[in-house]
C-alpha cells in the first residue's frame, strides 16, 4: 500500500472542509451570528481542529493499526461493535445529507423539472466509481481538482469587490456578542470536525506524526476559503439577507459583474464546486465502506462500494420529505449527532485507553 | 490497489529464475523464449550432408524461394549453402563465402580446410555463427542468414548477411518539426538502431533482442541506458513481453497492446514515435524504448499524460514560446473534449450564462433548425469524423476533393438549408482544429471517442452531466498507470519538481533532474547553470 | 480473462442502462423554445387590487440578419414584443402570460424591472415576494419606477439600443440615476423598508428616427421615495443627484454654480466622488457626518472669472463645495421631512453603535424624522482647467 | 419501482461478476449480497409506503431534550 503524502491529505481535507460549508452553512451561520459570523467561523474551525486532535491522539496510540480493528481491545467487543456501527452510520448519513443538499440545490436552482433521484444517482455513480477505484484514487482526484476548485473560489471576491460596501468593516470589528458567536460555532463546527475521519485510515498516512500540522493547515486554508466568500456576501447583502437567502453563495456568484461576458458564469463556478462536493461525499463514503468492511472482517472493501452507495442514494432521497424538514433536522439533531460521533466517541476511547494504560503499564507504555 | 497487488506478484515472479526471460547479449540473437511449437526440441544434425539437406527440403517443402546450392570447396570438401532468395546479400555470399571457399590453396588438406573454416580463418567474413542444431539453422535461414553445411562435420556455419528490401531514411511525416532533426525511423530495425546509436554514443546504451510471433519471428529490441534507467523497469518490461504469445507481430501496436497496464482504457499507455531524437530523449529520461522490426513506429514506456502533450519541437524552440504553445495545447485539449458538450449544455440548460446580445444571436441562428441541440451536435460531429477519416485514408488527391466537398456540405449548404445552425458549424470547426493540435495522435483519438459520451451526458444533465463526465474520466486517468508510473504524474500525484516540463518548458539550464517515474531515485542530470550575461561574466 | 471481459460488458451495459431512463432530459428546453424576458413592467390593474404584468421579450429571429433560409424577416417590425396580462398577483399574471405564449418564459436575462407609479403607491411588497422567491431572478436586476402608467413606457421605441431593456440598463450603468437593485429593496426590509428608486419619464416627442412620428421617449427624471414599502413623494432631479452623493454612487456629474464675482454660470465636471458617512450618537440626537470628496474639472466659464488666478480659483472651489453640500442637504431634508430613511442611514448606526441601534431600532422612523441632524462637508478640488487656460471672454474684455 | 429493480439488478450483476473474477471468498459475497438486499428492501419500502420511518425523525426524537436545551424554544 502506497501511503498518502501530506500534500494529498491537505488538499483533500481543504476541499472536504470548505465545499459543503460554503454553500450550505453560510446562510444559517449568518442568520444565527449576524456580524459575528466570521468570528464564529474561525471558532468553528478551531473547535473542529480540536475534535480532530482527540482522534489524532487516539490514533497515535497505535499508529500502525486501524481504529476499527483495535477498538475492541480498548473498550471491549460488545461496546465497540455498536459504536463502530454508529460511526459507519454517521458516515453514511453525512454522505447522504450532503448528497441531499446538493440535489436540492441543483433541483431548485438549475434543473427544476429534473427529479432529485436523477441528480443523486448521477453523483452516486461517480462516488461509487471513486470508492471502487480506491483510496488513493480519491486522494489523487482531489489533487487534480484542487487548483481548479480553489481557483474558482478565489476569483469570486476579485470580481465583486466593486459591489462591496466597505463601510461595513467597522461593524465586523465592533459587533461582539458571545451567544451569537457560540451559536454560529455550534452550527459550523461539525463541518470542520469532519476531519476526524483521519482516525479511520490513519495508518495509511505517510509520517503520521505530522498529521496535526497538516490538519491545522488544511483547516486554516478552509476557513480562509469560506471567509473570502462570507465577508463579501455580508458586505453586499448584509448579514440578515445572507441569512434569508437559501443559497447565499450562489447569489454572490451571480453578483459578479465584470463586463458583460463574465456576468453569468455562475454555472461554471457551480460546476467546479460540485466536483468538490463529489470528493467530500466520496471521502465520507469511503470511510463508511472501509470501516464496515473491517468490522465485518472482509479482505477487501471494494466490493461494498456499489451496494453502500445505493443505500446512500436512497437514504438521501428518503431522509426528508422537504428541504424544510432537512433544515429542521440539521438544527435539532444533525449537529448533536455529529458532535457525538466526532467528539464523544473518540474521547470515550481515548479516556478508557488512558485509564487502562495507567493500570496496565506493561501492555501500553503511556507516553 | 489491484494494480499494486499485481505489481507485487509480478515482482515476485521476476525473482523466480524459472520464469526469468532469457537474457541475451546485445546484438546476438539468442535462444528465443518462444519458438515454433513443432520445432521445440533442438534436433542434432546428422553428419551426412545429404541427410541434412533432405531434412531442410522436407521442412521447406513447396517453398520455391529457398535456394540449395552445393559446391566443392577448396581441398575437395563438399559444401552446400541454403538461403532464401532475396533476403540475403547475394553479392557478399558470392564474393566472400562461395568464391573464397572455392579457392584452392596449395597443400591444404580437407581436414585443414574444415578446421580453418570453423575457426573463422578461411573466409573473409565479418561475422559468423556455428550451430549443430538443425532447427536453429532453419530458424536462422528464415531470418535471412546463409547456412553453410560442410559434409562430414555435424557443425554448420551461419552467415548473417541478410538484406531486406527497405525504404531509405526519410523525413518524419507524422511528427513534423521546423527546427529539429528531420530523419525518421524506417521499417528496418538495424537502420533504426543505427539512427539511435548515432545519437547515443555510449556503451551504456543497451539493446536486448527478442523474437515474437510464431510465424513472423519479428525482432524486438528493448533499449535503455544502463545506469539511468531503473533496473526494475527493465525487468518489468521483460516480464510483460515474456507473456506475449502471438501468431504474428505486424506493427509495434501489437506489442503496445500486449504490455498495457489497463487493457480496457481508451488512453494510450505507451507512446509511439517515429523520431529517433524523441526516443533518445526518452532514454535519457530513464525510460525504455522498444524497437519492433518492420515498423517505423517505436514504443516508449512508461509515459504520462503530459508527455503526449509535448512535441519534439518544444525542445528545439525558445523556451518561452514553447511554454506558450504548450498552454495553447492544454487549452485546446479541453476545447476538443468539451466544446460541443458545453454548447449543448449552455443552450439547452443554462441559456442565462450567455450575455444577452450573444444569446440573441445564438437563439436567432438556432431558430430555424429542426433538431434539438444535442442531435444537431451529434449529427455535425459524426459527419465531421467521417470527413476526417475519409481524408486521412484516401490518396492525397482524392482527399483534397473530399475536404472541399465536406467543407461545402457542412459549412455552407447545411447552414443555408437551415438544417444546422451557423453557431454549431463554428463549434464543430473549432473542435476539429483543436483535436488536431494534440501532438500525439492516439491521445487525440481517445479524446475524440470520449467527446461523445460527454456530449450525451451534457444533453441529459447540462453542466452537471459534463462535470460527471469529467469526474469519471479523471477517476479513470488517476487510476491508470503506465508501467507503474501513475498516468497523471506531475499533477496527481503532485510532483512539483516535474512541473518544469509540464506546466512550462523550462530552459535546459533549469532541467536539473530527470522526471519522476515510479520507483525512480530521481537522479540528477548533468546540467549547467544559468548562462551569464556578458557583464556578469566580466565582473566575476 | 473471459470472466473479466464479461464483467466489463456488464459494466458497459450497466452504464447504458442507467443512462437510458435518464434520457428523459427533464429540464431540457431548447434555446428556440424559450422566450427571453428582458424587461418586466408591473403596474396596478384596471380592477382594484389587481396587478398588471407586462414582459418585454426579445424576438431573436428578427434580430438576426437572416441569410436565405430564414424566410426573409428582418426589417419588418420591432425586434421585441410586449405581452401584458392582469391578475390578482404577479404570479397569476405571469401564468396567464405563459399560457398565451408558444415558448417557455426564461427569466435568466431579465435585468430591469419597471414599476408603475400606481402600484408603487399601493406598495411594492407583493412584487418583491414573487421576485425574491423565483430562483432564476438575479438580485442584480435594476428597479425603476415610472411616472404615470407603465403602458406609456411600453410604447416607447428603443432608439439607440436593440432592446428597450438595454436603454434602462445603460442608464443604471452610467450611474446618472440612483440605481436600485432588487437586492437593495430586500436589504431595505431590515431597516424599516424605506428606500429610494429612481424614476423614469416618457414624454411625447417627435422622433426623426421613427419617420417623424410622435412617439414616447424614455428618459430619466428624479426619484421616488419609498416609505414603508410605499411610494410617498417624488424627488426632483437635483435632489436625486444629491442622493447619488450620499449613496456614493456618483460617477460623473456636471455641476453649475454662479460665479461669486459676477453671478455668471461656471460649470464643473465632477469626477472621483467619494462620500463617507459617520454617525455620532449624542445625548438627545444623532448626528451623521457626511464627508464628500471629489475632483472637479472646469467645463465652461460664463463669467469674468479668471480660472488661472489661484485666489479666484479657491473661491470658486469653495462655492462648488457649498453647492454640493446644498444638494446633499436638499436630498436629506426631503427624506427627513416625511420620515423615510431612504438612504438607509440606519445601517451606519447599526454598524457603529450596535447597542444604541438595538434600542432605537423599532421607532427609527420617528427618530430619523425628529432627532437626526446632518453635518455635511464637501471638499472639491479643482484640478484641471480643460484644454485652454484662458477664458475666451477674457480676450473680449481685455 | 421498475427503475429501482433495474438499478439493483445491475449492481447485483456487476458485483456477481466482480466476485467471480476476483474469486472472492463466500463470506464477502454473502455480505455484499445481504447489503444489497437490505438496501433494496429499504428503498422498496420507502416507495411503497412513502410515509414509513426514516432515520431522521428517529434521530430527531433521540436528541430532542438536548436540542431543547440548546435552542430554548
Amino acid at each position: 500500500m502506497e501511503r498518502i503524502p501530506h500534500s494529498q491529505l491537505i488538499m483533500l481535507l481543504i476541499i472536504f472542509e470548505f465545499t459543503a460549508t460554503i454553500s450550505f452553512v453560510l446562510g444559517p451561520l449568518a442568520a444565527v451570528s449576524n456580524y459575528d459570523a466570521w468570528i464564529a467561523l474561525i471558532a468553528a474551525g478551531m473547535i473542529g481542529w480540536g475534535f480532530a486532535w482527540i482522534s489524532y491522539k487516539l490514533a497515535m496510540r497505535r499508529p500502525q493499526q486501524f481504529f476499527v480493528q483495535y477498538g475492541s481491545q480498548i473498550i471491549g467487543r460488545w461496546l465497540h461493535i455498536p459504536l463502530s456501527l454508529l460511526l459507519v452510520f454517521y458516515f453514511l448519513h453525512s454522505a447522504s445529507i450532503i448528497l441531499r443538499e446538493f440535489g436540492d440545490f441543483m433541483v431548485t436552482e438549475y434543473y427544476q423539472q429534473t427529479p432529485i433521484w436523477a441528480v443523486a444517482a448521477v453523483i452516486g455513480l461517480c462516488v461509487a466509481c471513486a470508492v471502487r477505484i480506491g483510496f488513493e484514487g480519491i486522494f489523487r482526484c482531489a489533487q487534480g481538482f484542487f487548483f481548479i476548485i480553489l481557483g474558482s473560489i478565489f476569483i469570486v471576491p476579485f470580481f465583486i469587490n466593486k459591489e462591496m460596501n466597505f463601510a461595513m468593516m467597522s461593524a465586523l470589528v465592533k459587533h461582539r456578542e458571545l451567544p451569537e458567536i457560540l451559536r454560529g460555532a455550534y452550527l459550523a463546527s461539525p463541518m470542520y470536525g469532519g476531519i476526524f475521519v483521519i482516525l479511520v485510515f490513519f495508518p495509511w498516512i505517510k509520517n503520521g506524526k505530522k498529521t496535526m500540522r497538516s490538519l491545522g493547515l488544511a483547516t486554516a486554508v478552509a476557513i480562509f476559503c469560506v471567509l473570502i466568500h462570507l465577508v463579501p456576501a455580508m458586505m453586499i447583502f448584509s448579514p440578515k439577507l445572507v441569512g434569508d437567502l437559501t443559497y447565499p453563495d450562489l447569489e454572490l456568484m451571480r453578483y459578479i459583474s465584470v463586463g458583460d461576458f463574465l456576468e453569468n458564469l455562475d454555472p461554471i463556478l457551480v460546476a467546479s464546486w460540485s466536483s468538490g462536493i463529489f470528493l467530500t461525499i466520496s471521502l465520507y463514503l469511503f470511510c463508511a465502506v472501509f470501516s464496515l468492511s473491517q468490522l465485518l472482517k472482509m479482505p477487501d472493501y471494494k466490493p461494498l462500494s456499489f451496494s453502500v452507495t445505493a443505500i446512500v442514494v436512497t437514504l438521501s432521497i428518503t431522509m426528508a420529505r422537504s428541504s424544510n424538514e432537512l433544515t429542521l433536522y440539521m438544527k435539532h439533531a444533525g449537529m448533536l449527532f455529529a458532535y457525538i460521533c466526532q467528539f464523544a466517541i473518540p474521547l470515550l476511547y481515548l479516556t478508557v485507553d488512558t485509564i487502562r494504560g495507567k493500570f496496565q503499564k506493561t501492555k501500553y507504555p503511556a507516553k | 490497489m489491484t494494480i499494486f497487488r499485481w505489481f507485487k506478484t509480478a515482482k515476485s515472479a521476476l525473482g523466480n529464475p524459472g520464469l526469468d526471460p532469457i537474457r541475451s547479449v546485445a546484438g546476438q540473437p539468442n535462444a528465443n523464449p518462444q519458438q515454433p511449437s513443432d520445432l521445440e526440441e533442438a534436433i542434432d544434425a546428422p553428419i551426412s550432408m545429404e541427410q541434412r539437406i533432405g531434412w531442410y527440403r522436407e521442412q521447406f517443402d513447396r517453398c520455391s524461394d529457398v535456394v540449395y546450392f552445393s559446391f566443392v570447396a577448396g581441398a575437395g570438401t563438399a559444401c552446400s549453402v541454403i538461403f532464401i532468395q532475396g533476403i540475403i546479400n547475394e553479392e557478399t555470399l558470392h564474393r566472400q563465402i562461395i568464391e573464397a571457399a572455392m579457392t584452392i590453396r596449395s597443400g591444404e588438406s580437407s581436414e585443414q580446410f574444415v578446421r580453418q573454416l570453423f575457426e573463422g580463418r578461411r573466409l573473409p567474413v565479418s561475422s559468423m555463427d556455428i550451430t549443430a542444431s538443425l532447427t536453429e539453422g532453419l530458424r536462422r535461414i528464415l531470418l535471412g542468414e546463409v547456412l553453410l553445411i560442410v559434409d562430414g562435420d555435424a557443425r554448420m556455419i551461419l552467415f548473417p548477411i541478410e538484406k531486406f528490401a527497405m525504404r531509405a531514411v526519410s523525413n518524419a511525416e507524422n511528427e513534423v518539426v521546423i527546427r529539429g532533426p528531420r530523419d525518421a525511423f524506417v521499417e528496418d530495425i538495424s537502420t533504426n538502431l543505427t539512427l539511435l546509436r548515432r545519437r547515443l554514443k555510449s556503451p551504456a546504451l543497451k539493446t536486448e533482442t527478442y523474437f515474437f510471433g510464431k510465424h513472423t519471428q519479428t525482432k524486438v529490441l528493448i533499449t535503455y541506458i544502463d545506469g539511468i534507467c531503473m533496473e526494475g523497469l527493465v525487468d518489468e518490461v521483460k516480464h510483460r513481453l515474456s507473456r506475449i504469445r502471438i501468431d504474428g507481430v505486424l506493427g509495434s501496436s501489437y506489442i503496445q497492446e500486449a504490455v498495457a497496464d489497463n487493457p480496457f482504457s481508451p488512453f494510450p499507455q505507451t507512446m509511439y514515435t517515429e523520431r529517433p531524437d524523441v526516443v533518445a530523449g526518452a532514454l535519457l529520461e530513464g525510460r525504455v524504448a522498444i524497437f519492433v522490426d518492420s515498423t517505423p513506429m517505436q514504443i516508449i514506456a512508461p509515459v504520462t499524460f503530459y508527455m503526449m502533450m509535448q512535441s519534439a519541437e518544444d525542445y528545439y524552440q525558445n523556451y518561452i514560446s514553447a511554454t506558450w504553445i504548450r498552454w495553447i495545447r492544454y487549452l485546446y485539449l479541453l476545447i476538443s473534449l468539451l466544446l460541443p458538450s458545453l454548447y449543448v449544455a449552455v443552450t439547452t440548460y443554462h441559456p442565462e450564462m450567455l450575455p444577452a446580445n450573444l444569446l440573441i444571436t445564438v437563439a436567432g441562428s438556432r431558430d430555424i433548425v429542426p433538431f434539438p441541440a444535442i442531435v444537431e451536435a451529434f449529427l455535425m460531429e459524426i459527419s465531421f469524423e467521417a470527413i476526417r477519416e475519409a481524408t486521412v485514408r484516401m490518396p492525397k488527391q482524392i482527399g483534397q476533393a473530399i475536404s472541399v466537398i465536406g467543407a461545402l456540405v457542412i459549412g455552407t449548404a447545411a447552414v443555408q438549408a437551415g438544417i444546422v445552425s451557423g453557431a454549431m458549424v463554428i463549434i464543430v470547426s473549432i473542435t476539429g482544429i483543436a483535436s488536431f493540435i494534440i501532438p500525439h495522435y492516439e491521445l487525440g483519438l481517445a479524446l475524440r471517442v470520449l467527446r461523445f459520451p460527454i456530449m450525451i451526458m451534457a444533453g441529459v444533465f447540462g453542466l452537471l452531466g459534463i462535470v460527471t463526465g469529467i469526474i469519471l474520466t479523471f477517476l479513470h486517468l488517476v487510476s491508470l498507470r503506465s508501467f507503474g508510473t501513475p498516468y497523471l504524474t506531475p499533477t496527481a500525484p503532485l510532483v512539483l519538481a516535474d512541473w518544469k516540463d509540464v506546466a512550462v518548458r523550462a530552459p535546459w539550464w533549469r532541467m536539473k533532474a530527470r522526471p519522476h517515474l515510479y520507483q525512480t531515485d530521481h537522479e540528477k542530470r548533468e546540467h549547467f547553470g544559468k548562462p551569464k550575461l556578458p557583464e556578469e561574466e566580466g565582473s566575476s | 480473462m473471459s470472466a473479466s471481459s464479461l464483467s466489463r460488458i456488464w459494466k458497459v451495459i450497466g452504464c447504458l442502462a442507467i443512462c437510458l431512463p435518464l434520457t428523459g432530459c427533464w429540464s431540457r428546453v431548447e434555446i428556440n423554445d424559450r422566450a427571453f424576458a428582458t424587461m418586466m413592467y408591473v403596474d396596478k390593474g384596471e380592477i382594484e387590487g389587481n396587478v398588471k404584468l407586462a414582459l418585454t421579450f426579445a424576438l431573436p429571429n428578427r434580430l438576426i440578419p437572416s441569410q436565405g433560409g430564414g424566410g426573409g424577416s428582418g426589417t419588418q417590425g420591432n425586434p421585441y414584443d410586449v405581452v401584458s396580462k392582469e391578475g390578482k398577483n404577479v404570479a397569476i399574471a405571469y401564468r396567464l402570460i405563459q399560457s398565451d405564449l408558444s415558448r417557455k418564459i426564461n427569466w435568466g436575462q431579465l435585468r430591469v424591472i419597471v414599476i408603475g407609479e400606481g402600484l408603487a403607491k399601493r406598495g411594492i411588497q407583493p412584487l418583491l415576494e414573487f421576485l425574491a422567491r423565483e430562483p432564476d431572478f438575479h438580485l442584480k436586476a435594476y428597479v425603476f419606477i415610472t411616472e404615470g402608467e407603465t403602458t406609456h413606457l411600453e410604447e416607447a421605441p428603443a432608439v439607440f439600443e436593440r432592446l428597450p431593456s438595454e436603454v434602462l440598463r445603460e442608464f443604471a450603468k452610467q450611474r446618472t440615476v440612483i440605481n436600485t437593485s432588487l437586492k437593495d429593496l430586500l436589504v431595505a426590509r431590515y431597516y424599516g423598508n424605506d428606500t429610494i428608486i429612481s424614476m423614469l419619464v416618457s414624454p411625447k416627442k417627435k422622433m426623426i428616427s421613427e419617420k417623424n412620428k410622435t412617439a414616447r421617449w424614455i428618459g430619466t427624471g428624479g426619484a421616488a421615495i419609498i416609505r414603508d414599502g410605499k411610494m410617498s413623494t417624488k424627488m426632483a432631479v437635483n435632489e436625486m443627484r444629491g442622493g447619488l452623493w450620499i449613496m456614493n454612487e456618483l460617477k460623473d456629474a456636471v455641476i453649475s454654480i454662479h460665479s461669486p464675482t459676477d453671478g455668471g454660470e461656471i460649470s464643473y465636471r465632477v469626477v472621483k466622488a467619494a462620500t463617507k458617512i459617520k454617525p455620532e450618537v449624542r445625548k438627545d440626537k444623532i448626528v451623521f457626518h457626511i464627508t464628500s470628496k471629489a475632483q472637479g474639472d472646469l467645463v465652461s466659464v460664463d463669467s469674468d472669472l479668471n480660472p488661472s488666478d489661484p485666489k479666484q480659483h479657491e473661491l470658486v472651489a469653495r462655492e462648488l463645495s457649498k453647492e454640493v453640500e446644498r444638494r446633499i442637504k436638499a436630498a436629506l431634508d426631503k427624506t427627513q421631512k416625511i420620515g423615510a430613511d431612504s438612504f438607509i442611514l440606519g445601517r451606519y448606526l447599526e454598524w457603529n453603535y450596535p447597542k444604541e441601534w438595538k434600542q432605537i431600532k423599532n421607532n427609527w422612523d420617528t427618530i430619523y424624522e425628529n432627532q437626526v441632524e446632518f453635518d455635511i462637508r464637501a471638499s472639491i478640488e479643482v484640478k484641471s482647467q480643460g484644454t485652454i487656460t484662458k477664458s475666451p471672454w477674457e480676450r473680449w474684455a481685455g | 419501482m421498475v427503475l429501482l429493480i433495474l438499478v439493483y439488478l445491475l449492481i447485483f450483476g456487476y458485483e456477481w461478476m466482480f466476485a467471480r473474477r476476483k474469486q472472492m471468498d463466500r463470506r464477502s459475497i454473502t455480505i455484499v449480497m445481504i447489503l444489497l438486499v437490505c438496501g433494496f428492501l429499504y428503498a422498496a419500502i420507502q416507495i411503497v409506503y412513502p410515509y414509513s420511518l426514516t432515520p431522521n425523525p428517529l434521530l430527531q426524537e433521540a436528541f430532542r431534550p438536548l436540542s431543547h436545551m440548546i435552542w430554548r424554544e
